[in-house]
């Protein structure tokens, strides 16, 4: 086993950039007492290689419209009758989030400069360790793999929070650890319940993704556990009304934790729903999909009302993050080609204008050690170029054409209106509004009016350093609004053909007790990764 | 060189003015931003003038389409495209032209200002926007301006943001467009959902094809074609500052006034007429919204028109004005007269133009007064703002010969088939209109200056930089009406270059509106009449030299009266009470009472019960090693007892 | 007369009870270390005794080793102790609650 | 005459072993110990292992118990102040579980072993060639790891007390 | 009453007649000696040569006030000067002093207890000798006292080590623990054909190691710390006069030649003598005579006590124990495999 993985280590694989991170993580433990400059260059350094990698891997596997690519599978932990394989792999719904992750790292860290004060070598420690947790939880096929990164993913943000945060940072991290946690132990158990089943009729347990795809479950079966998923997937999204450890873990996590945190782990959800729970259950998903649709639709209201009248920059931004994953959520539950583009791009989108939005509250704290409204004002004047890029970005969020918001949001809503749920984008739609009136109150209370505080008289302008991390994220920004097809086109033949299985499996009918589907050929039941001539593998050993 | 080609020049232009202006040009660089504030537009005008030029000569009345490239695919697929055809043609043409005209006037007004750069961006990036507006071949493109030109409205109304209300009053515009533009999008999930297309030809393709599917009901007793309008109409409601969301636009006049002048009077507001007129093939198959449309126009049209009148800030009676004659428009698409709406609207740009860059010469000169109360006898000090001012005014009013005349004509004539009723609104408005801005006039240019000496010290007449623009757009306020229906003739250039935009549905043709010769008569005196009163009522009250006697004398005699008018019958303070307020009180409860109180409170209870269970629990850990070893020995003992007994 | 080895054995857990009841009541660290090596004792008179009553010098044997290891022991036990004291100036072990919650 | 001084040397090591339980000095206490494990050596030239008491005596008294007053005395530990911490109920669990230990045990060794006898004892049993032969060859591994572990424990026991000393000293300097 | 028992008591009465002999004979001893060294008179006032100065001054210590401080810790205080007498009360058990003696028909063995574990016991019974010291000097409830004790039961220990150690690599040629065994190989063999095999011959390192641990237990200069007058007063003994300040004495010169003996049995062939062979007398007499012997080089060490006590300055702390640790005992390991490779290569 370890010399398959030292193999895919070596190769040109997945495995390579998932783990590079922690690897290059190891020479930190040994630097506690350098100098901060050369741990902060050496994460940056490191950051810049990991995006190398991401984007030479993507372009190197790129087959013109879109690309499935698989590591060789290998045993990972065998016991009798029980075999679980480390088996990953990347297509056109993990790619987006994969390159999102690689280009906010080195953003994340730049972003993180000034901020951070303490313990830097643990700081880039945990925001490598995070980036493979996360890279891992979006390209994992087994579930059990799967399971093991999205824990790992959990660790590093709460010592990001609780160690980096704000006053009240340990109720926070506290916070975020038990929402995450609980929703993930029912995840767990049902997994578990899975791979258990799967073991009854096939005979020894598996947790492959494309096993567990055969399964055909009685309805109460699929509801209970596609309701395990949601819960987990709905608590790191986070839906109404598991929210509330967002606005805590956000306000308190240092800056870079916050872009991090809203720029991909809450992704990770979304991705969960589009990726785990839809797929495996359609049944239930389509029985339950009002309650979600109900749940993402109050998520985009309320969060963009909670939003408008928050006093704390942070917390409005962190709030305008649950009104956002809801049209996200909107997208995926309605399961139409459409939604689920918008949903896709809607997720990158919210990274980006979201995780700017982030970083210049964090320029802001860093200058002024408040993140309060009542501490501002006026600051277009002071600080030009910082009120230029924020309201770009706000206007971003906002969902203004020609930016990248729009976008999405707007083939969510055409998605699910074409899908049927009428009423639900109608009300959701109206989130457009409120993001309209939040977002603008947060421009104007920061950078519009009278300067009627003395202390922001002088601050800084963005330095160089801070328009480096800014100015990728603006451009990604605009480059989506004006032609979001380069970034559509890639995930469109995964999304078309996981749809297509799920309507596939949807339109069947409903298993009266547990069977395993024998997988005929040409029946697309896990269209991306099944279909060995659609897949190619990367230039791993062969096992 | 084929200018139809280079319609992606148009927008494009501007767009790259703004962003060259915006990024690259340092505040220092004044002449540098002059140059390619001023170039962007111009260089744009002269391709749109070509283009037009070449259509209006070699191809008129057909729909040319130009794809720039795939917006995006997949389930939705659309592309970034430009149309022009003979209505995008006269928008693009007023767009163009007097928006040129405007940024030339805003080197001069907006000379010393510090933000002069920022505000040539902004003006490029909103010429840009508008562009892609009229120009969009599909509701999308268009959607994208639309949004594009609120977002400038914005970012100019609060151009001065450094003070406390204009930021404000571009939020509220912003905000309030945002309502109109959320039915936009339902409207436009709608019509794809319904027709699988946003693009405009191909959803008059297929209505034309098969009508029924526009008319087949759809929800709430609403058919396909009425939901869609009416999404489309509220959409164009916020855009264009009809009852009830026209709240923004007097607020908006806190934008420097070539702002006003370009954006809240000429181009934008119009743009949901122009909408409207586009979308005129579904409005022809949904009767009962084009009855609301007009219905909401005639109302807006005679409120904002009393408004006015009680109102001493000059922008504001101006802003007031437009939102009125922007319900005229609505009354002309409402009632079917399409070409009538659009006509008014292209009169319209000019000589509302032509007075709000009349009245910011007068604030030029005042030093930034806005209240008409303190000026008076300004025509000698200003004689050719006062000149071009009155020639607007009269043009506005519906003086023959000028304009307004020919267009608020077309506009009667129209409703008066539709219904004699919103005829009779249309007339009233039409005498209040020109009492109100005579009424100005009086104030600002007649009897004594009651300003301040050293106001008076420094009045002075604009550079020509001003004037010129203001002479140009006098001569189109008085000319323009020619291009439009000439009463008694059958002269109707503009009727006959618009007849392909008008749809003809089968089954669905409007009854050819020929009335007789006496009928026409009694139509145009009437509006004559109207006029003349309203100017005679206007003298009566303001003229000969009263100054603010006569008003004051008035208003004493109405107070309450007087009273609602000049507080715009308390709609912002209603608006206040009813939306904003208790909106604001529910998102506290969600924070306050939901969030922290319900969800964060259930969950501190559930770690309350833990704490206390734990609490319990670890009074048996005491840290006492002696203890845990008392511990062991119990259980060894109880161990041994187990196994030995 | 030859005395009983049940005689030995029953003394033997006289011993080691004695020795179990301080270790569990006494405070001092180091008296309970001294009541441990007192339970150790007995348990070693146990083999002893035991040895004798089986003639198999094995129990000697245990004994043996059981006294090394209590040297050990007593020698890392101690320093701890004085570590411990050193940190917190007792050893009162009702003052060292460390696993206290 | 063995009777007798068995129960000379029983009756001094159960009341030496309870002093060493009662008494507040640990002082007192470990010397009640040390005449504990005298008297217990004398019990084992009676069973017949005089190696064992003389490893006893050199061991335990002369090596572990100085220890244990070097200690004592290095960290000068008073008596055992009668503090109001101390909990009934661990005094009394614990009396009450070693008498039903004792007791308990004690039944089980007497129902066993009441009418055992043991075998004479032979030269070679007492013998120290008898304990070295054994020691040197079956238990020859046990033997050298416990030569190794108590190198370990001097070196461990050394760095302990060193170490602490060591971080206190840092503390102190900052 | 046994044969057996009689015997013993006999050979006990023997030993302690002579062992009680030493405290008032080094007493003047140590006075007389160091006079004459450096060349100054000493007492010569009482008795012949001062000869009677010694028991004066035992007069003196029966006869002071018996004083006892009010802070003592009571029972501890008395019991620790009896306590210093134990060692060398019992130890000589194990140390014999002649050949078999044949009287009145039955075989008598020259020394009190003949047991396998001769020098085990010995050892364990002299490692208590460290008690008296260390609760003297806690019992005392005095800071010199303490400091006295502390360094005591330090040094004892540390030296102890070393001390066993060569007593083990002493042990080995005979392949014994009963000194008997020693004595009488060290008698039989020869080295070189003249030498007598005595230990110090054989393995004079690990002479020297036994000899400085020796010094260092009693703790007589160079090793006298725990009782530096110019640094702690009297230390573990400040507090203690009269009857009891001679226990402590009597205890520390018996040690002396108890381990003086251990000495002379180990590496001076005991109670032999080259050339002479005692078992061609009868009855006692080669127990008296074997007897004779060993006190004549038990003297002969007790010399060289007094003699290295002027001679050498006291050690530091430091040094002490440096010595002990890093010089003695690596020196008593090395001793101790040399002699073993030698033994099973037969050179012994």
């Amino acid at each position: 086993m370890s010399s398959e993985f030292t193999a895919l280590l070596l190769g040109d694989s997945i495995t390579r950039w998932v783990f590079f991170p922690t690897l290059a993580a190891i020479p930190l433990l040994f630097m506690r007492r350098a100098p901060t400059a050369a741990i902060k260059w050496y994460g940056l350094v490191v950051s810049l290689i990991e995006l190398f990698f991401l984007v030479t891997f993507a372009l190197a596997h790129w087959d013109g419209a879109g690309m499935v690519v698989k590591d060789p599978v290998f045993s990972w932990i065998e016991l009798p009758g029980l075999a679980i394989v480390y088996e990953v792999g990347i297509d056109g719904i993990s790619l987006p989030l994969v390159l999102l992750t690689g280009l906010l790292l080195p953003i994340v860290l730049l972003g993180s400069w000034k901020g951070i004060e303490r313990h830097w070598s643990g700081y880039v420690l945990s925001m490598l360790l995070l980036t493979t947790g996360i890279l891992g939880a979006l390209v994992a096929l087994d579930l059990f793999l799967f399971y093991v990164f999205w824990e790992v993913m959990l660790i590093p943000m709460y010592l990001i929070i609780g160690i980096w945060g704000g006053e009240r940072r340990i109720y926070a991290a506290v916070k975020f650890f038990l929402f995450t946690m609980a929703g993930s132990l029912l995840m767990l158990i049902a997994i578990l319940w899975m791979g258990w089943t799967y073991g009854q009729l096939a005979g020894t347990w598996s947790f492959r993704y494309e096993d567990l795809l055969l399964l055909d479950l009685p309805l109460a079966h699929q509801t209970w556990l596609f309701a395990a998923f949601a819960l987990a997937f709905a608590i790191k999204v986070p839906m109404f009304p598991f929210h509330t450890w967002l606005p805590d873990a956000h306000v308190e996590a240092p800056t870079g934790g916050s872009v991090i945190l809203a720029g991909i782990l809450l992704k990770l959800g979304t991705y969960g729903f589009l990726r785990f729970a839809l797929p495996f259950f359609p049944h239930a998903a389509d029985r339950l999909a009002p309650w979600l649709l109900v749940l993402a639709v109050v998520g985009i209201i309320y969060g963009a009302l909670v939003a408008w009248v928050q006093v704390d920059l942070k917390k409005l931004v962190a709030y305008s993050s649950i009104a956002h994953l809801g049209f996200v959520m909107l997208g995926i539950v309605a399961c139409n080609l459409v939604a689920w583009q918008g949903a896709l791009l809607q997720m990158v989108n919210h990274g980006l204008s979201t995780g700017a939005l982030f970083l210049m509250v964090g320029m802001l704290y860093d200058r002024r050690h408040t993140k309060k409204f009542e501490d501002f004002g006026g600051l277009a004047k002071v600080i030009p170029w910082f009120a230029i890029f924020f309201v770009f970005s706000a206007l971003a969020s906002v969902g203004l054409p020609a930016l990248n918001g729009f976008v999405g949001e707007f083939l969510i809503l055409l998605g699910s209106y074409q899908a049927g749920y009428r009423w639900f984008t109608v009300i959701a739609t109206s989130g457009v509004i409120l993001a309209a009136v939040y977002l603008l109150k947060m421009v104007q209370e920061t950078l519009w009016g009278p300067l009627t505080k003395e202390e922001n008289r002088h601050l800084p302008d963005l330095s160089a350093r801070e328009v480096a991390a800014l100015l990728p994220l603006c451009a990604f920004m605009l480059w989506i609004g004006v032609a979001p097809k380069p970034f559509l086109e890639p995930s469109r033949p995964a999304l078309a053909a996981v749809l297509e299985s799920y309507r596939d499996r949807l339109a069947g009918p409903i298993a009266d007790q547990p069977t395993l589907a024998i997988s005929a050929p040409g029946q697309a039941r896990v269209p991306t990764f099944l279909a060995a001539s659609a897949r190619r593998e990367s230039t791993g050993p062969q096992p | 060189m084929n200018a139809l080609e280079l319609l992606w020049l148009i927008p494009l232009l501007p767009f790259a003015g703004a962003a060259v202006n915006g990024i690259l040009v340092r505040n220092s660089q004044k002449g540098l931003a002059t140059a390619v504030g001023i170039g962007a537009p111009g260089l744009s005008l002269l391709v749109a003038l070509a283009a037009l030029w070449q259509y209006s000569t070699t191809r008129p009345g057909e729909t040319i389409q130009q794809a720039v490239y795939v917006w995006t695919t997949g389930g939705f697929s659309v592309d970034i495209a430009f149309r022009l055809d003979p209505l995008s043609a006269v928008m693009t043409f007023v767009v163009t032209l007097v928006g040129f005209l405007i940024h030339v006037y805003s080197v001069g007004y907006m000379g010393h200002e510090p933000g002069y750069r920022r505000f040539f961006a902004f003006m490029n990036l909103f010429m840009g926007a508008m562009l892609l507006l009229v120009l969009g071949a599909n509701y999308l493109v268009m959607f994208v301006g639309w949004e594009g030109v609120g977002l400038c409205s914005y970012l100019l109304i609060g151009f001065y943001f450094e003070e406390e209300f204009p930021p404000y009053a571009g939020k509220k515009a912003f905000v309030v467009n945002r309502i109109g533009d959320f039915a936009f999008l339902v409207g436009l999930f709608a019509l794809f959902a319904t027709f699988g297309t946003l693009d405009f030809a191909g959803i008059e393709a297929q209505v034309l094809a098969d009508p029924a599917s526009a008319t087949a009901p759809y929800v709430f007793g609403f058919s396909v074609a009425g939901f869609v309008t009416l999404c489309l109409f509220i959409g164009a409601v916020g855009k264009s500052a009809q009852i009830p969301l026209y709240v923004w636009l007097p607020d908006a006049m806190a934008g420097p006034t070539p702002v006003s002048a370009l954006i809240h009077a000429a181009t934008m507001v119009t743009a949901g007429v122009y909408m409207v007129a586009r979308s005129n093939i579904l409005y022809q198959l949904a009767p009962e919204i084009s009855t609301v449309v007009a219905v909401v126009g005639a109302a807006t049209a005679i409120f904002a028109a009393t408004i006015g009148l009680a109102q001493n800030d000059i922008k504001k009676v101006l802003a007031y004005s437009t939102v009125s004659q922007l319900g005229y428009m609505f009354l002309a698409a409402g009632v079917g007269a399409y070409v009538a709406a659009i006509f008014h609207l292209a009169t319209h740009a000019f000589f509302k133009a032509l007075l709000f860059l009349g009245s910011g010469s007068v604030i030029h000169a005042m030093g930034g007064e806005q209240d008409m109360r303190k000026m008076g006898g300004l025509r000698r000090h200003l004689p050719w703002t006062y000149r071009t001012f009155l020639v607007g005014t009269l043009a506005i009013s519906g003086v023959p010969l000028l304009a307004g005349f020919f267009s608020k004509d077309a506009i009667l004539a129209g409703a008066w088939e539709r219904s004699p009723a919103l005829w009779a609104i249309g007339l009233v408005t039409a005498g209040l209109t020109a009492c109100y801005m005579l009424r100005a006039v009086l104030m600002t240019f007649f009897g004594k200056f009651r300003g301040t000496k050293e106001q008076a010290h420094h009045l002075h007449e604009s550079p020509a930089v001003m004037t010129v623009p203001l002479g140009i757009l006098a001569v189109g306020a008085v000319v323009a009406g020619y291009a439009g229906k000439i009463p008694f003739t059958h002269l109707d250039w503009l009727g006959g270059f618009f007849a392909p935009v008008i749809a003809v549905i089968p089954g669905h043709e409007a009854q050819a509106g020929h009335h007789g010769l006496a009928l026409e008569a009694l139509l145009v005196s009437a509006s004559i009449a109207a006029a003349g009163i309203g100017l005679l009522v206007a003298w009566r009250i303001w003229g000969r030299n009263r100054g603010l006697d006569g008003g004051s004398a008035w208003a004493a005699r109405f107070p309450r009266i007087h009273h609602l008018l000049e507080n715009k019958y308390f709609v912002d303070e209603i608006y206040d009470r009813i939306v904003v307020r208790p909106l604001a009180a529910i998102a506290r409860a969600c924070w306050k009472v939901v969030d922290i109180l319900i969800i964060d409170g259930a969950l501190h209870v559930g770690a309350f019960v833990t704490e206390m269970t734990g609490d319990l629990g670890r009074f048996s850990t005491t840290g006492n090693v002696r203890n845990y070893a008392l511990y062991f020995f119990a259980g060894v003992l109880i161990l041994f007892w187990w196994m030995i007994f | 007369m030859s005395v009983p080895i049940a005689w030995y054995l029953v003394l033997a857990a006289a011993l080691f009870c004695i020795g179990t009841v301080g270790a569990l009541t006494r405070r001092n660290g180091i008296a309970i270390f001294l009541s441990i090596e007192l339970m150790l004792n007995a348990a070693n008179l146990t083999l002893a005794a035991y040895s004798r009553l089986l003639d198999d010098r094995t129990g000697q044997m245990v004994v043996f080793f059981a006294l090394a290891v209590a040297a050990a022991e007593a020698a890392v036990g101690l320093a701890l102790f004085i570590a411990i004291y050193r940190l917190r100036r007792t050893i009162d072990l009702n003052r060292i609650n460390l696993l206290r919650w | 005459m063995e009777l007798a001084i068995f129960i000379v040397f029983a009756v001094t090591a159960l009341v030496s072993s309870i002093v060493v339980v009662a008494h507040r000095s640990p002082v007192h206490s470990t010397l009640s110990l040390v005449v504990t494990l005298l008297a217990t050596a004398g019990l084992f030239i009676l069973l017949g292992s005089p190696f064992l008491a003389a490893l006893q005596v050199l061991l335990y008294t002369g090596a572990i118990l100085v220890l244990f007053l070097f200690v004592i005395m290095l960290l000068n530990i008073q008596r055992e102040r009668a503090s109001s911490a101390r909990s009934p109920l661990q005094t009394w669990g614990a009396l009450v579980g070693a008498f039903v230990l004792a007791g308990a045990v004690s039944r089980l060794l007497w129902d066993a072993h009441a009418e055992s006898v043991a075998p004479p004892l032979t030269e070679t049993f007492v013998s120290l060639r008898g304990v070295a032969d054994q020691l040197f060859t079956t238990y020859l591994l046990p033997f050298e790891m416990i030569g190794l572990l108590l190198l370990l424990a001097v070196v461990v026991a050394g760095w302990v007390a060193k170490r602490v000393r060591a971080e206190a000293d840092e503390e102190s300097a900052e | 009453m046994s044969h057996e028992l009689l015997d013993a008591l006999a050979k006990m009465g023997f030993w302690l007649a002579l062992l009680l002999q030493v405290t008032p004979i080094m007493l003047w001893v140590e006075r007389r000696a160091p006079a004459m060294m450096q060349d100054r008179l000493g007492p010569n006032r009482v008795g012949p040569f001062g000869f009677f100065q010694a028991i004066a001054d035992v007069g003196k210590f029966v006869f002071k006030e018996d004083f006892e401080p009010a802070t003592a810790n009571r029972g501890l205080y008395l019991l620790a000067p009896m306590l210093a007498l134990v060692p060398c009360m019992t130890t000589y058990l194990v140390l014999p002093f002649g050949p078999e003696l044949e009287v009145a028909g039955r075989t008598i063995l020259s020394v009190v207890i003949d047991s396998d574990s001769g020098v085990f016991v010995f050892l364990a019974l002299a490692s208590l000798g460290v008690y008296s010291l260390v609760l003297a000097g806690w019992a005392s409830n005095n800071k010199w006292s303490m400091m006295g004790a502390i360094r005591a039961s330090a040094q004892m220990i540390s030296y102890e080590l070393a001390l066993t150690l060569a007593v083990v690599a002493a042990l080995v040629p005979a392949g014994s623990l009963n000194l008997q065994r020693v004595v009488e190989q060290q008698m039989d063999d020869r080295l070189l054909g003249f030498l007598p095999a005595w230990g110090v011959f054989v393995q004079p390192l690990g002479f020297l190691v036994f000899l400085v641990a020796m010094f260092a237990e009693t703790n007589r200069l160079p090793f006298d710390l725990p009782e530096a007058e110019s640094e702690l007063v009297a230390g573990y003994h400040t507090e203690y006069g009269s009857m009891r300040m001679a226990f402590f004495f009597m205890g520390e010169y018996m040690n002396m030649a108890v381990l003086s003996a251990l000495a002379a049995t180990l590496y001076f062939g005991g109670w032999s003598l080259p050339g002479l062979d005692l078992t061609q007398y009868s009855g006692i007499v080669p127990g008296l005579l074997g007897m004779g012997i060993l006190w004549a080089k038990i003297g002969l060490f007790l010399f060289l006590y007094v003699w290295v006590r002027w001679t050498f300055p006291r050690f530091r702390y430091d040094q002490l124990m440096r010595l002990g640790w890093k010089i003695l005992l690596p020196l008593s390991i090395v001793n101790l495999v040399v002699v073993a490779v030698l033994v099973i290569s037969g050179r012994i």
